[in-house]
């Protein structure tokens, strides 16, 4: 209870804004646009993941909204060349491995700090996509959306997907040597070298991992659609970073858990659509997103702070 | 110049002049290639421009030293530049006062800032993630998003043309904040104890230093720079709109980490957050300006595309000397933060 | 009285005219900077094409700026912000500079003359007329718009609530939401606004990445037909959901041809064969154009659907 | 002649212009307690890390049970059988106490699978081995100084490793605490394992080992037996110092001041539930030094924390030279005339990336730096005097404070407090890791100190340092002030059945 505070007062605040709309717009539990609202959140969570445990290793990574861009499009632009799904999912995770392999080797080998490297690679690869593909549209081999199912189907197995890509990290992460690894190398860099693990190598896993699950989720992303757009990635990574930092990932590693994470998308992700189903104008938005956020953190803030004294 | 502090001494030996040395070469090479790139209307055009995001950048510099960041900067440049218009237009009050109450306002929200940092013990990043939706939020409330505040009194408007012996406000009021900024960062006890927090804020309380109130005081002169800045903004724009200085804090801190200062605390220098800020401004305006470039039309992409380079270059360049020379000398890495 | 833009600039030196949109990287100035560059080529003049990477009145005015500093002849802009830059672009004539503006206009003393694809009246009434007509004249509908900031989608916004007030008052617009100039947000907008307003009976999605978000959204709730669709978008991200009777029409000009419309009246401008007081404009391949005071008017816009979508390639 | 577990010859190592070993020889047999005794930053230290992979030696050999080997890191070191306690406790603080022990004993593959039960059950084992009442769920992060040296001893007893290295293991461990670490000691010894042992505390070294190397500025000056076949000891305590030092130093305590002036700090009935102590009454004078005794655990270093502001007490009064005072934060103790050098120095004691001239000012900015101006002169002349005044090796006031030893660390955080010129000083464990020579050096300026009217409390483990430096004797236990004595009547047998005797 103590140790998972944080986790469980976003998750309250999550239950105190459903039950909200549950009182006030019942509407918002209606069974398709709630589907539809929980697969569009998906990519998403996988961001989120990937970001948690990057940020478990005390590193960020800003540049997976561009690394999800440019993974969508390349995918885009494979399908619609005419290759079935699998290409276009190879072609997505090899090139998120392969900016996450580069983000990985600047960290890792060259002890380059992560915020800068990232930031240069967000640029680099935004750019490069702008100048190549000129904000056009892509659209994609009618076999792609939904991975050829039916609608439901297709969503269904999208958040199958999602929910199983959660409980297998998480399990990884808690239950494999591996997985402890991520935590002490976050937690002191150093103690983990002297007790025999190999910083460089789990900093360079993590950011290759980020940048697959990057690929991966710009796939999941462009099988609910029949076009892609190539800005479909920004912002993204604030988005990612935004839910695990309030799902209680701390910002300097070692701390925080992936159920978290999710806890914190949910809650952000729920508060624009609640806006609308409540009837709050839009131009509201944005505050009530920073006081929600401020409002999750601050219960935590309070109690840290009574421990302390 | 007196004695340089002695932590300054040994930066300027490593990052910053290796950035001096790169911002040089930009000068010279877009001197001799881009075009009308030297003239005194171009330079003081690289400064107007960059005001803002310098003034920015300066301020979020001693807030990075502390181990912090502040993400709101942008959002509150947005929100006292509508909150300037509401003065000025919806309460009718002259330039000065309404000047001096967005100030005075800037100041308050960057007080709400510290208060979450310090007082409740909050993560300064997910406070000013929160501060960064809350300010451009309100700004977006109070206008609705649409309203634009235009008709400024001249004399206010003048301020983003006006020259002092030739040369911009705008570059003044940098050279005051710079200088500034440089005495607080590196010849005050203040700055001391920013560096102290910055690498360790459980070492600098049992050193006695008083913590939170250093932590304070950085963000709160970021809320009075982003009052400052908008200001400007608006002077220069002649208008106030909620979406003023959006992606700015982005600008800014990029400029603070190109210029070496380390993002977890304790390590930068105020000369070298001032060569990061002056090799954007200065590869912003003249990348364009490049014959070859301005007729492909990727001016925006290229200069961005070479900001992250140069980071990449900035950065990477002293370490591998490092790596290269001692393979193993690893002085072990700075203590985590709370 | 007769103008040829195709003459040769009195110095005999080469003319650089400078083209800016609102955005890079946005299909729709894409399409502009293409029929920007035909005309150039036709004309044989030096055009530099630049503009802030996101939109950003602010960059809007450093480039401009930037422009007079670095000696270009003509401007012609786009601009985010109709106030906000005429600081910029008097300046710029101050300098001799001759400026006109495209798609969007700043105030009319900032320029010579506004290249204009429609009257935002013009453009915000079709659309309000198109949806009352979709929807019988009766009923809720929405409106899903880029960022609220949005100069010019807030002036049609003003033109289509004062038409709705006027000419329509069985329909009742419920929210709008911005989508931030993406198509997924836009798609996740329009599901939530189908939901949270049952009764809602049409989408009006005015800006471009919307449209097929809205009806990827409506397709996928299973209303097509049932929430109608229009709006201000390309006919080639749309050419599907037209057909397929998601998206009733689409409305727009012919983008290219705007682009081509204001460099050849930016380089008129800069040869002084375009003089202020001029009638008519002949503008190359477009033939003969009206000018209504300072405005060269480039047509009506159009309004596609699943007819006619396919004679347009853009 | 038993193939030797470790075998060194001539190692050399530098960082940067410092020249840590310059021709280290050492050897390590089976079955045999191996000290490594020298001056700070003699380059024990280094040496271990040379030894474990964490450091990559510049030139010399490395054998490992008989094989030489290069390119060493910590993993293989493992795998090779070597175990270490670090000088600097090695832990992560964001995990439990059972997460560490397992990671640093597992070391499993990738996807090995945690068993947390086996992980837990086998903490608790060493733990309870050791004497340790840790709760093995605790993170780390919460644990005191010594609590810590505690679980990186169970690390090295749990991993069956055939050589085991102690970098001071008993810097902050007290008697009852050390008695257990002798006993694993021992048996490691019986197994058949080789230990290095390094330690300052030279009864220690008589107490376990077999042999003794002896490090001066990174050379290996001699190997001695300590103790003959027979068992007779072969080699005094002076010769020992005599080797380390190069000349003569007297290891006596100085005398104990002459007669007390006015109360500067009274306590009546302190409590702090946060720190778990409660009614503690005592008094401090003037030129007095009372030492303060107990185990690991029984709350010393949470009274000096209440003292200092960090955790304030609840209820009670604090008296500070006849006025009653409230101590909520330690800046606010500092304006009042409290010191107070923690028992942490890594986490507290010393900032270790900022220059050791910036260390020390740290406390007196407002006298040193009046208008709140720095004046580097100033604080460089600072610097210099307690380089000078405390025998600091380092190359300058500018070095950051990382790159010293351990010892001349602990002397950068005694010079920031003795920079202030307190009235109460607080010492947590001051001369932890600090060799002897320096040792009574810093016996000798805290004596002339309390002379000049200064109040002392000190807290240490080391029983005949607080035997030997105090003018009083006030004994802890269980958060609770059980007894004091007088300094001259104190023996080591009372202080200890005090802080033992059960409640
Ligand atoms: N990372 C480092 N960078 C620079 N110098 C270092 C580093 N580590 C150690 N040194 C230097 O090497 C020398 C030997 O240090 P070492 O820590 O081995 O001493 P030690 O014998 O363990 O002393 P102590 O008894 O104080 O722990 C010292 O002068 C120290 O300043
Ligand atoms: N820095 C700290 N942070 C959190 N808890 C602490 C800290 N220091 C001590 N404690 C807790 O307070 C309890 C009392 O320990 P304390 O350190 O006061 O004992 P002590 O008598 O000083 O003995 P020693 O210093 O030898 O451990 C410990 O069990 C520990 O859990
Ligand atoms: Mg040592
Ligand atoms: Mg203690």
């Amino acid at each position: 209870m103590k140790r998972y505070f944080r986790e469980l007062s976003v998750a309250a605040a999550l239950v105190l804004l459903l039950l909200l709309l549950a009182l006030f717009a019942p509407h918002f539990y209606e069974l398709q646009p709630l589907l539809s609202r929980l697969t569009a959140q998906i990519p998403t969570l996988v961001l989120t993941l990937g970001i948690a445990l990057v940020m478990l290793t005390r590193q960020i990574d800003i540049s997976v909204g561009s690394q999800f861009g440019l993974c969508a499009v390349l995918a885009g632009l494979v399908s619609a060349g005419g290759h079935g799904l699998p290409v276009s999912l190879a072609a997505a995770l090899g090139a998120g491995a392969f900016m996450g392999a580069l983000n990985g080797c600047l960290v890792a080998w060259m002890r380059l700090p992560s915020i800068v490297v990232t930031l240069a690679t967000m640029v680099t690869w935004a750019e490069v996509l702008r100048l190549f593909q000129q904000g056009k549209f892509v659209n994609l081999a009618p076999g792609v959306q939904w991975f050829g199912l039916s609608q439901l189907g297709g969503q269904l197995t999208l958040l199958g997907v999602g929910g199983a890509l959660v409980a297998l990290a998480a399990y990884l992460l808690k239950n494999t040597s591996g997985g402890r690894h991520v935590y002490a190398v976050g937690s002191d860099a150093e103690a983990a070298r002297l007790s025999g693990i190999n910083p460089s190598a789990v900093t360079f896993g993590v950011f290759v991992l980020m940048g697959t699950l990057a690929g991966l989720a710009a796939v999941l992303n462009l099988v609910q659609s029949p076009q892609v757009d190539p800005k479909c990635g920004t912002g993204l990574e604030l988005k990612a970073i935004a839910a695990a930092v309030v799902g209680g990932v701390a910002v300097n590693g070692g701390r925080g858990s992936l159920w978290g994470a999710l806890a914190g998308l949910l809650l952000l992700a729920t508060i624009n659509p609640a806006l609308t189903f409540l009837h709050v104008e839009a131009y509201w938005e944005k505050a009530i997103q920073g006081l929600v956020i401020l409002l999750a953190v601050i219960a935590d803030g309070i109690r840290s702070r009574r421990n302390l004294n | 110049m007196a004695s340089l502090s002695p932590s300054l001494k040994k930066n300027v030996l490593r990052h910053e002049s290796l950035l001096l040395l790169v911002l040089l070469l930009e000068f010279a090479f877009l001197c001799l290639y881009a075009r009308n790139f030297g003239t005194p209307d171009n330079l003081s055009n690289v400064v107007r421009h960059s005001a803002e995001i310098g003034l920015l950048a300066l301020a979020m510099m001693p807030v990075i030293l502390t181990g912090g960041i502040d993400l709101s900067v942008g959002s509150l440049m947005g929100l006292c530049a509508v909150l300037f218009g509401v003065l000025t237009h919806d309460y009718h009050l002259a330039t000065l006062p309404a000047a001096a109450v967005t100030l005075a306002a800037g100041l308050f929200a960057g007080g709400f800032n510290a208060f979450l940092i310090t007082a409740l013990r909050l993560p300064p990043l997910i406070v000013t993630l929160g501060t960064y939706s809350l300010f451009r939020g309100l700004a977006e409330a109070i206008t609705q998003g649409t309203k634009t505040y235009r008709a400024f009194d001249p004399a206010f408007l003048s301020l983003g043309e006006t020259r002092w012996f030739g040369v911009p406000l705008q570059a003044w009021i940098l050279t005051a904040a710079a200088a500034s900024f440089y005495l607080l960062v590196h010849r005050s006890t203040f700055g001391r104890s920013f560096r102290a927090i910055g690498f360790s804020p459980e070492g600098a309380r049992y050193a006695g230093l008083s913590v939170q109130s250093r932590t304070a005081l950085p963000y709160l002169l970021t809320g009075l720079v982003a009052a400052l800045a908008a200001l400007l903004f608006t002077a220069r724009l002649r208008q106030a709109r909620a979406d003023a200085g959006t992606g700015y804090e982005l600008c800014a801190i990029t400029a603070v980490v190109l210029g070496g200062t380390s993002i977890f605390g304790g390590v930068g220098t105020l000369p070298g957050t001032l060569a990061g800020i002056a090799a954007i401004a200065v590869l912003t305006n003249g990348i364009g300006r490049v014959p070859a470039v301005f007729k492909a039309g990727i001016g925006g992409e290229l200069a961005s595309l070479l900001t992250g380079a140069l980071l990449l270059v900035a950065l990477a360049g002293p370490e591998l000397a490092r790596v290269l020379s001692t393979r193993s000398a690893k002085i072990s890495p700075s203590p985590k933060t709370l | 009285e007769k103008t040829d833009p195709a003459a040769p600039a009195s110095s005999g030196k080469k003319l650089t005219v400078a083209f800016m949109p609102k955005s890079k990287g946005n299909s729709y100035f894409i399409a502009c900077e293409k029929g920007a560059r035909e005309a150039a080529q036709e004309l044989g003049v030096e055009l530099l094409f630049d503009g802030p990477t996101n939109t950003d009145p602010a960059k809007q005015n450093e480039i401009v700026e930037n422009w007079i500093t670095l000696g270009v002849d003509v401007m012609a802009v786009a601009c985010e912000n109709r106030e906000g830059i005429s600081g910029a672009l008097k300046k710029a004539q101050d300098k001799g500079i001759k400026v006109v503006t495209y798609d969007s206009d700043t105030t009319p003393d900032a320029r010579a003359f506004f290249v204009n694809q429609a009257t935002p009246q013009g453009i915000a009434e079709a659309l309000m007329d198109e949806a009352a007509r979709l929807c019988a004249e009766e009923g809720e509908f929405a409106i899903i718009t880029a960022t609220l900031t949005a100069a010019n989608m807030n002036e049609w916004r003003k033109h289509i609530e004062s038409r709705l007030a006027a000419k329509y008052p069985k329909m009742k617009l419920v929210d709008t939401k911005p989508c931030d100039d993406q198509k997924d947000k836009a798609q996740a907008e329009a599901t939530n606004l189908m939901s949270a307003y049952p009764a809602l009976k049409c989408i009006m999605a005015i800006c471009s990445p919307a449209v097929p978000g809205a009806a990827e959204a409506i397709k996928q709730a299973g209303k097509t037909g049932a929430v109608k669709l229009t709006g201000l978008g390309l006919p080639s991200e749309n050419r599907a959901y037209l057909k397929e009777g998601v998206t009733q029409s689409v409305i727009l000009w012919r983008v290219a041809d705007l682009g081509y419309l204001a460099i050849q009246a930016a380089v008129a401008s800069g040869n002084a064969t375009l003089k202020p007081g001029a009638k008519t404009f002949k503008a190359g391949r477009l033939g003969e154009l009206e000018i209504e005071e300072t405005s060269i008017i480039l047509g009506k816009p159009f309004i596609f659907n699943k007819e006619n979508v396919d004679q347009f390639d853009f | 002649m038993r193939q030797p577990l470790l075998r060194l010859s001539q190692i050399t190592k530098s960082f940067g212009a410092v020249r840590a070993l310059k021709g280290v020889s050492f050897e390590l047999h089976p079955g045999e307690v191996h000290a490594l005794l020298g001056e700070n930053g003699a380059g024990k230290s280094t040496l271990i890390k040379v030894i474990t992979g964490a450091h990559q030696p510049d030139g010399g050999t490395l054998e490992i049970g008989g094989t030489t080997v290069s390119n060493l890191t910590p993993t293989r070191a493992r795998k090779l059988g070597i175990a270490c306690i670090y000088q600097q406790p090695a832990l992560f603080p964001d995990l439990s106490v059972s997460e560490n022990i397992g990671l640093r004993l597992e070391g499993g593959a990738f996807f090995a699978k945690v068993h947390w039960k086996q992980r837990r059950k086998n903490a608790d084992a060493l733990l309870a081995r050791i004497g340790a009442a840790l709760d093995p769920e605790t993170p780390v992060r919460s644990l005191s100084m010594p609590e810590q040296q505690l679980v990186e001893i169970a690390c090295a007893l749990g991993s069956g490793a055939k050589t085991v290295i102690m970098d001071e293991p008993t810097a902050s461990l007290t008697q009852v605490e050390q008695e257990l670490l002798f006993g694993v000691v021992r048996d490691l010894r019986a197994s058949g394992a080789g230990v290095v042992y390094i330690s300052h505390r030279l009864e220690e070294i008589f107490a376990l080992a077999d042999r003794v190397t002896v490090l001066r500025d990174g050379q290996s000056i001699s190997t001695r037996a300590v103790r003959s076949e027979l068992g007779a000891m072969e080699l005094t305590e002076e010769e020992l110092i005599s080797l380390m030092v190069g000349r003569e130093v007297a290891s006596i305590y100085p005398h104990r001041g002459g007669s007390p002036g006015e109360t500067v700090l009274e306590l009546e009935n302190v409590c702090c539930a946060a720190g778990g102590i409660a009614n503690i009454s005592l008094a401090v004078r003037a030129g007095e030094i009372l030492g303060l005794a107990g185990l690991v655990g029984a709350g010393r270093t949470e009274l000096a924390r209440v003292l200092f502001g960090i955790t304030p007490a609840d209820s009670g009064t604090i008296r500070l030279l006849g006025r009653n005072v409230q101590v909520r934060s330690p800046q606010q103790a500092v304006s009042l005339g409290i010191g107070y050098v923690p028992e942490d120095r890594r986490r507290h004691g010393v900032i270790l990336p900022m220059p050791i001239a910036e260390n020390m000012s740290m406390a007196v900015h407002p006298k040193l730096f009046p208008g709140k101006w720095l004046r580097f002169e100033a604080e460089r002349a600072l610097g210099l005097r307690f380089i000078e005044e405390l025998g600091i090796k380092a190359y300058g006031p500018e070095a950051p404070g990382g790159s010293l030893s351990g010892g001349n660390q602990q002397k950068v955080s005694l010079a920031r407090w003795l920079a202030t010129e307190p009235r109460l000083l607080i010492l947590d464990d001051p001369t932890q890791g600090v060799d002897v020579g320096a040792k009574s050096e810093i016996h000798r300026i805290i004596r002339d100190l309390a002379a000049k009217g200064l109040a002392v409390l000190m807290i240490s483990s080391d029983l005949p340092e607080v035997l030997g430096m105090s003018d009083r004797i006030a004994v802890m236990r269980g958060g609770r002030l059980v007894e004091t004595f007088e300094g001259s009547t104190a023996t080591a047998q009372r202080v200890m059945s005090a802080a033992l005797r059960p409640s």
